[in-house]
């Protein structure tokens, strides 16, 4: 177990190696450059060539990857232009990184608490009303573009109806006090139970918009998975020991049918992101979603290469923890 | 077995969350309580809180290192300038100075200071602080002087550098001081209104390592002062910026010596990028008010809500450079262009109402705009025969216009691009489109001069007519590379030339007949029209009044919740 | 083994349908009888299959919307056709006589048509940026499975590397490299994220089939490494392929409006693409609703029905569905 | 296992008339299992033999209650104990099953759970029926699997499926099947996929196990070979009906329907295939024609005359001999001795 980790982490440091590379060469290739962001249209090319002077980018191209390098391995990332002027881009990060959690948690567990069983009862009954309902429901989730549905969900529950707030994180006049930064537990710690509240009351909808994509995905595997569960012989044995409905589903057909859905849940991390950008711009919902989609349009450099360093980091990283998740659940690998 | 790994999995989180919450207790703020807000609203002096909302996040809360509105409409909230503005106009009234006197020949400036006030840190406001803060201002180190765009561009350099314009700062006694200028200027003393030149506390600054500032990576780093301890003598006091949360709150200063006391006990700038969003926040309560809302939903805010509109202070132009495109060079080819631009139509279906026909430079609340100047009329025939003349009947161009962006007088530049290009087609001129993300080249590339026709714009920073022309003119290099024609340099010794001269009068009458000479003889560009901005607030907010320099005075904002 | 490996799994299964293809007897060609009979049962199959029927209707109907698209359309797309009544209080003028669905945002053009001539933009875009992605894919993919080796090292950990972005991000990050966006910029971004997922649907393939018996014998009979690849192994191929690219012609139209969505989308408007309309309706969602619901409406039915399509086809070829 | 011939007076499972269809919603319906009779009294061992497809395991399944919920027609009756087993509704059954009547299987590895440990499969059937706690639960296991033969059962308990042998999985289910002493076993080709050597251990284990102590067992295969080793009484099927039925000695000695002897001359060696493939009877199952039309195994039956491909033979007692001995042909073999295969 400990030689397949180490493995992996060696793997994981080719990959992130990789992609400072393509990082590097893409953050020079780009048109206008972080001076343009930087000193927008008040510039004159006088004051344009004594800050590209000063951010070093008059020097060979190696130097400055190897610069880029030596920054990025000790996380000196430089400083935002424009997201969070002035700020440490790596400290924007971790800013927003718990927002983000906090929203992609709650999805996660809106599309499994709705998926699984869904999807469960959908295989067995096969071909039934429900099963045909629910996977043109999935398919039609695919189909909806996220940042559509999120509009129309804000638009409906938030402002016809009001019961929900249309963006941000927590009421701006909510004297909260921050611990953790992840609101909901801030609350719970603090015992300032109404701003748990009222975190959660902004969590609902974006979690909702963003938990379609997952949704559909976790929906359809874990139909399909429970379908070929359902025909295997450790069912048929279990059924032929008069065990009781409830632990043939739980031990022995949704234990085997989720090990294809805990490795598709690692998959997600990517998705959750890509829907975390379109969600969280709609509901200005202070994540590491909104930081990428204001970091691309206004070109903040520093903070993009954060953002898509710890992308792909996180993306590694999750696969990683996936992968011992599943060895936990799944003994043919534990025990190899 | 999994079930045992399930319990010894919740009771570790358990753990944590005691171990978590032992070291976590609440602070909140007590002064919130209930009685104290009922009794204060009972007596009219509200305690409430005024929720606005920003577009974007503050660069920085000293606003010497800022260029962005952001930065700006905080900093107004708190720091005071030597002279301010009028509310609702671009006039200089007094402020921090009472009154000032130039010297004859405009290069001596002596302010005299209010007494009596004193820094939110306890510091008191004297000629020592004010003078502090402009030596602190001109000798910037490289980060500093790079970051202080606005000293750049408005004096001219740092450490009595060739050129500059500020001179030195002088304290007479303890009310008076007296400011050195190279030059006589339009400019003076109106910039100093400007939020980036307002006083901040010299104890303040020295506390939080105020010039402190460096240049990383490919941005700047600020010190403690920049980003967490801005100390001046405004209405409203920095409380905190709650960055994961997005919200920076402002309190009220009790001990405010100005005349308009702070209505309201603590603004709360929430921070909504998308435009959408923000009108949503509002429309749901969850805001009260933001800046700029998108022209489309001004006649629904107008129903719904207290749409303030500010006069036009800006100008939208179409830059053109007969350096890159020689087919420009020739006068008939840029009247031709103007006149086949349908503008009167432009600016009804794509500009906020109020916007109106450009027909200089400059927006006619600025002293200097010729009144007598009409408007280029759309003719199109006129316009043909025109390019005929010139021999340029199928003359092919490429314009540029950015994407990804909205400025307050280019609302929606694809749209304006589009009806130029078909107005232009319409008389035979092909246009070639040249997209360009803003911040992705697009200001780079027309900056510096490599656009041949491009669309551009202008919000004024005060009101003088130099502040606008002398941007587009004064360098014959410049974006419209107007050292190309034979009249460029004339264009830009008589820029300097009037900007030298004192007299507001006479000032005024001579950048005048320069306006109707660029406008008829030189025409380096097509001015297009000038917007309005508006500036949003719900029904329950009165008491602000709009201002063209975007200089809104939230703390008088009365909120009835 | 390496991190990615699960989503690698997932395209790897699809593949492993390629490879199961190849394990018929004679299905060395696509003529073949056995080729031939996996195809036949597949058709056998589809033909009663309503999930299918309804899908290929949706896309024959949007092909042919696409196609016949200037003959259908009542106006033009780019002529400001209602102008006049565009004004500041009226910036959105709402149907009339000759223009049941009114203009869209503020420059007065006709909703209705810019929404049918809209489908072949949308056709286009979706059907280039899927073509794209084929082609890189298919080149990387070959590459890989056809050389084996270090060029097979190589090229996957790039794959790797591009399937550790999340797409949007990548597609972003590729959109933002032109100084100059367009229709193209916008293709190009959404191919490259398709790329490594048919590179590793092919190299998959190949690499199942490289063993199988009937590239070992045209190998023992001396055929040249080329004529293998390109006559034995790619032809196999197709049905996954085929598959995925309807699957990600549908997630295409969708990528396209998200870019556009983000701004990052094609900002000349003249010929008008559904993508492109939807993410530009979003400023007029509160006064004009439609302009953002009939685009919406539109990506979501033909985006339903690629995806029914093929997840139909992708059932019908999985050979355990043979029985 | 030579006397053990127990007393004819009790039955404890009667079937009858079964008959299971399949199809339904638009398919043609296909009948598996075709009037299917037959009784195993206590402590007897039944066989149920022939090719796969002749409804050998379908009238297992159905017997279990373990066919598919949907799709399928089932009737007739299945009388265990007094109960028709038919006539339960799932709850019941369930009650049934793993206590009074168990089941092993053909694949002993995809037949256990992969991600369930050895012990708590073996544990789960006591605590289901016998109220056990989870930990003494665990420990009978133990003491179950030391029962069937495996070694070091205190570590295999912890164990996972793919970690033991073919054999020992085999031996692992049994253990589970007769956790609760059921008086039925129902085995269905439990040898089928194991090694010939482990074959025969397997056997005797059950042999050892079940027919000793007295607990019924229908053993259902193909292979005539295991017949011989293990039953009292042997029924054979072809195409969903019981074609012959007779005593394993009548069987063996004299067996009077063609498709009983073609299943003789392919009892396979120990060096043999373990292809279902009978090299003695020409064609397959595919070859045959619905019973409604004439004998289904005309069309492969070197006897056949006439009259099999136009009425269906019905099943009779064998006139020739001495014991009961049931058949369903119209041109039998010859009474004395097989023709030779």
């Amino acid at each position: 177990m400990l030689r397949f980790i180490v493995r992996r982490l060696l793997q994981a440091v080719l990959v992130m190696f990789i992609v400072s590379a393509l990082l590097f060469a893409w953050l020079r290739s780009l048109p206008g450059g972080p001076v343009d962001s930087l000193l927008g249209e008040r510039a004159t090319p006088a004051s344009r060539a004594a800050l590209s002077k000063q951010l070093g980018m008059d020097q060979p191209l190696l130097v400055q990857y190897w610069h880029f390098l030596d920054n990025m391995v000790h996380g000196r990332f430089g400083t935002s232009t424009q997201v969070q002027t002035g700020a440490d881009a790596l400290h924007i990060f971790f800013q927003r990184l718990p927002a983000t959690v906090e929203l992609s948690i709650v999805a996660i567990v809106i599309a499994l608490a709705t998926a699984i069983p869904l999807g469960y009862f959908a295989a067995k009954r096969h071909g039934g009303l429900l099963d045909t309902g629910s996977v043109v429901l999935s398919l039609i989730g695919v189909a909806v573009p996220v940042f559509f549905l999120a509009f129309v969900l804000k638009y409906v529950f938030a402002i016809k109806l009001g019961w929900l707030p249309p963006s941000g994180r927590q009421s701006a006049d909510l004297d909260a006090t921050r611990v953790t930064n992840f609101y909901v537990l801030d609350g719970l710690l603090t015992r300032e139970y109404d701003a748990s509240w009222d975190a959660i009351k902004h969590l609902i909808l974006p979690a909702i918009a963003l938990a379609s994509i997952p949704f559909a995905v976790i929906f359809r595997i874990t139909r399909a998975s429970v379908l070929e569960v359902l025909h295997e012989d450790y069912v048929r044995t279990a059924e032929s020991k008069g065990l009781t409905a409830r632990i043939i589903r739980g031990r022995h057909v949704l234990h085997n049918a989720m090990l294809p859905v805990v490795t598709t849940i690692g998959l997600q991390v990517g998705g959750l992101l890509t829907g975390a950008v379109l969600t969280e711009t709609v509901f200005a919902y202070p994540g590491l979603g909104d930081a990428l989609a204001q970091a691309f349009s206004q070109r903040d450099y520093s903070v993009l290469q954060v953002l898509i360093t710890m992308a792909a980091l996180g993306y590694v990283l999750v696969n990683l923890l996936v992968d011992i998740a599943y060895a936990i659940i799944d003994p043919r690998i534990r025990t190899r | 077995m999994p079930a045992i790994k399930t319990t010894a999995t919740v009771a570790l989180l358990a753990a944590s969350a005691l171990a978590l919450s032992s070291c976590a207790s609440s602070k909140r703020n007590d002064d919130k309580a209930a009685g104290t807000d009922a009794a204060s609203a009972a007596k009219g002096n509200t305690n409430a809180t005024l929720n606005f909302g920003a577009a974007g996040a503050p660069a920085t809360f000293d606003p010497f290192y800022a260029s962005d509105g952001e930065t700006f409409r905080i900093s107004r909230q708190i720091f005071q300038g030597l002279v301010g503005f009028k509310p609702g106009t671009a006039d200089v009234a007094p402020a921090l100075a009472t009154k000032w006197e130039p010297s004859p020949d405009g290069k001596t400036w002596t302010f005299t200071l209010k007494t009596g006030v004193k820094f939110t840190d306890g510091t008191p406001f004297n000629a020592d602080a004010v003078c502090k803060n402009f030596k602190r201002m001109d000798s910037q180190n490289a980060a500093g002087q790079t970051a202080s765009e606005y000293w750049l561009t408005n004096m001219g350099g740092y450490n009595g550098a060739k050129g500059e314009l500020y001179q030195g700062c002088t304290a007479k006694g303890d009310s008076t001081v007296v400011i050195k200028i190279s030059r006589p200027t339009s400019k003076f003393p109106a910039l100093l209104g400007l939020p980036a030149f307002s006083m901040q506390s010299p104890t303040a600054m020295d506390k939080y390592d105020a010039n402190g500032i460096k240049a990383q990576g490919q941005g700047f780093v600020y010190p403690a002062y920049a980003n967490a301890h801005p100390v001046g003598t405004g209405p409203m006091k920095f409380e905190k910026y709650d960055q994961t949360n997005k919200t920076v709150s402002l309190v009220r200063n009790d001990d405010y010596a100005g005349d308009e006391k702070p209505t309201v006990k603590r603004i709360v700038f929430s921070i909504i990028p998308d435009e959408t969003a923000r009108k949503q926040a509002l429309a749901s309560g969850q805001i009260d008010g933001y800046d700029l809302p998108n022209p489309v939903d001004w006649p629904s805010l107008k129903k719904d809500d207290n749409l303030e509109i500010r006069p036009a202070f800006n100008i939208l132009y179409l830059g053109l450079n007969a350096k890159v495109d020689p087919n420009l060079k020739d006068l008939r080819v840029r009247q031709a262009l103007y006149y086949a631009i349908n503008r009167d139509q432009l600016v009804r279906s794509l500009l906020p109402s109020g916007a109106n026909v450009a027909s200089q430079f400059i927006p006619s609340t600025v002293a200097g705009y010729n009144k007598s100047l009409q408007p280029y009329t759309y003719d199109p025939a006129k316009a043909k025969s025109l390019l005929a003349a010139a021999g340029k009947s199928n003359l092919k161009i490429t314009l540029w216009y950015p994407t990804e962006v909205s400025r307050p007088y280019m609302p929606a530049p694809d749209k304006i691009f589009n009806a130029i290009k078909s107005d232009w087609a319409a008389v035979g001129v092909q246009v070639t489109p040249k997209p360009m993300p803003w911040a992705g080249g697009y200001v780079t590339g027309t900056q510096n001069g490599n656009a041949a026709a491009y669309l551009m714009g202008w919000t004024g920073d005060y009101n003088t007519p130099d502040n606008f022309l002398g941007s587009f003119f004064a360098d014959p290099k410049g974006q419209m590379s107007v050292g190309a024609y034979d009249w460029g340099s004339k264009l830009a010794d008589a820029l300097s030339a009037d900007d030298s001269i004192v007299d507001e009068g006479k000032r005024a009458s001579a950048y005048e007949d320069l306006n109707k000479q660029i406008m008829e003889q030189y025409l380096p560009g097509l001015p297009i029209s000038s917007s309005p901005p508006a500036i949003v607030f719900s029904k329950k907010v009165t008491g602000v009044v709009a201002s063209p320099l975007t200089d809104e005075h939230l703390w008088t904002a009365k909120v009835d919740k | 083994m390496n991190p990615m490996q699960r989503k690698k799994d997932r395209i790897d299964a699809l593949a492993a349908t390629a490879g199961a293809a190849a394990d018929i007897p004679d299905a060395g060609r696509v003529s073949d009888s056995g080729g031939l009979s996996l195809i036949g049962s597949a058709w056998l199959r589809l033909r009663r299959d309503p999930v299918f029927l309804i899908g290929a209707t949706v896309t024959l109907l949007f092909i042919l919307l696409a196609i016949f698209a200037p003959l259908l359309a009542p106006h033009n797309g780019h002529t400001a056709y209602l102008i006049k009544e565009v004004s500041a209080d009226n910036p959105v003028p709402g149907g009339e006589k000759g223009f049941p669905l009114g203009a869209d945002g503020q420059t007065g053009r006709d909703l209705l048509s810019r929404l049918i001539l809209g489908s072949r933009q949308t056709l286009i875009v979706g059907v280039l940026a899927t073509l794209a992605g084929l082609c890189g894919g298919l080149v990387l993919g070959t590459v890989a499975g056809s050389l084996g080796g270090w060029a097979d090292t190589v090229v996957m950990r790039v794959v790797d590397v591009m399937l550790s972005l999340p797409s949007l991000v990548l597609a972003l990050a590729v959109a933002t490299l032109f100084g100059k966006p367009s229709q193209w910029t916008l293709i190009i971004a959404i191919a490259i994220v398709q790329v490594p997922i048919f590179a590793r649907l092919l190299r998959g393939s190949m690499l199942t089939q490289r063993s199988s018996d009937h590239v070992l014998a045209a190998r023992a009979l001396g055929v040249k490494r080329s004529a293998i690849t390109f006559r034995h192994m790619l032809p196999n191929s197709l049905g996954p392929v085929l598959v995925q690219a309807t699957l990600v012609l549908a997630t295409a139209i969708i990528e396209a409006a998200a870019l556009s969505f983000l701004g990052l989308g094609n900002p000349d408007d003249s010929s008008p693409e559904w993508g492109q309309m939807l993410g530009q309706a979003q400023q007029y969602f509160d006064i004009a609703p439609r302009l953002a619901f009939w685009p919406a409406g539109c990506i979501v039915v033909v985006a339903f029905g690629f995806t029914l399509m093929g997840e139909s086809l992708r059932e019908a070829l999985d050979p355990r569905n043979r029985r | 296992m030579t006397t053990a011939a127990p007393a004819k007076t009790e039955t404890l499972l009667a079937v009858r008339d079964l008959v299971v269809e399949f199809g339904g919603r638009g398919r043609p319906t296909f009948r598996a299992v075709d009037g299917v009779s037959f009784d195993v009294r206590p402590g007897q061992t039944v066989g149920l033999v022939g090719e796969s497809g002749c409804g050998k395991s379908v009238t297992s399944l159905a017997i279990m209650g373990l066919l598919p919920k949907r799709g399928n027609k089932v009737a007739g009756s299945a009388t265990y104990d007094g109960t028709d087993l038919l006539t339960l509704d799932d709850r019941e059954m369930r009650d049934h099953r793993g206590r009074d009547i168990a089941m092993i299987f053909q694949d002993p590895l995809s037949s256990l759970n992969p991600v369930v440990s050895i012990g708590v499969q073996v544990a789960e059937v006591l605590q289901r029926h016998r109220g056990m706690k989870k930990s003494t639960a665990i420990a009978e296991s133990r003491d179950l699997l030391d029962q069937v033969g495996i070694p070091d059962p205190a570590r295999r308990l912890k164990e996972y499926p793919h970690q033991l042998s073919g054999g020992m999985r085999q031996r692992a289910l049994i253990a589970m099947a007769l956790a609760c002493k059921p008086r039925l076993l129902i085995a269905d080709e439990p040898t089928t996929a194991l090694d010939v050597t482990i074959q025969a251990q397997i056997l005797n284990l059950l042999k050892e196990l079940v027919v000793d102590s007295g607990t019924a067992l229908i053993m259902i295969t193909h292979d005539l070979g295991v017949v011989a080793g293990l039953c009292d009484e042997v029924n054979v099927l072809y195409g969903g009906r019981i074609v012959e039925t007779a005593s394993r000695h009548e069987v063996f000695a004299r067996p009077r329907h063609p498709y009983t002897t073609g299943l003789l001359g392919s009892i396979p060696r120990l060096d043999g295939s373990r292809s279902e493939q009978l090299a003695a009877i020409p064609g397959s199952v595919a070859d045959n024609i619905p019973w409604t039309s004439g004998c289904a195994f005309a069309p492969r039956c070197s006897r056949a005359l006439e009259v099999c491909r136009s009425e269906a033979p019905p099943l009779e007692q064998d006139p020739t001999a001495m014991e009961e001995h049931t058949l369903r042909c119209h041109n039998p073999n010859p009474a004395e001795g097989g023709e030779p295969a």
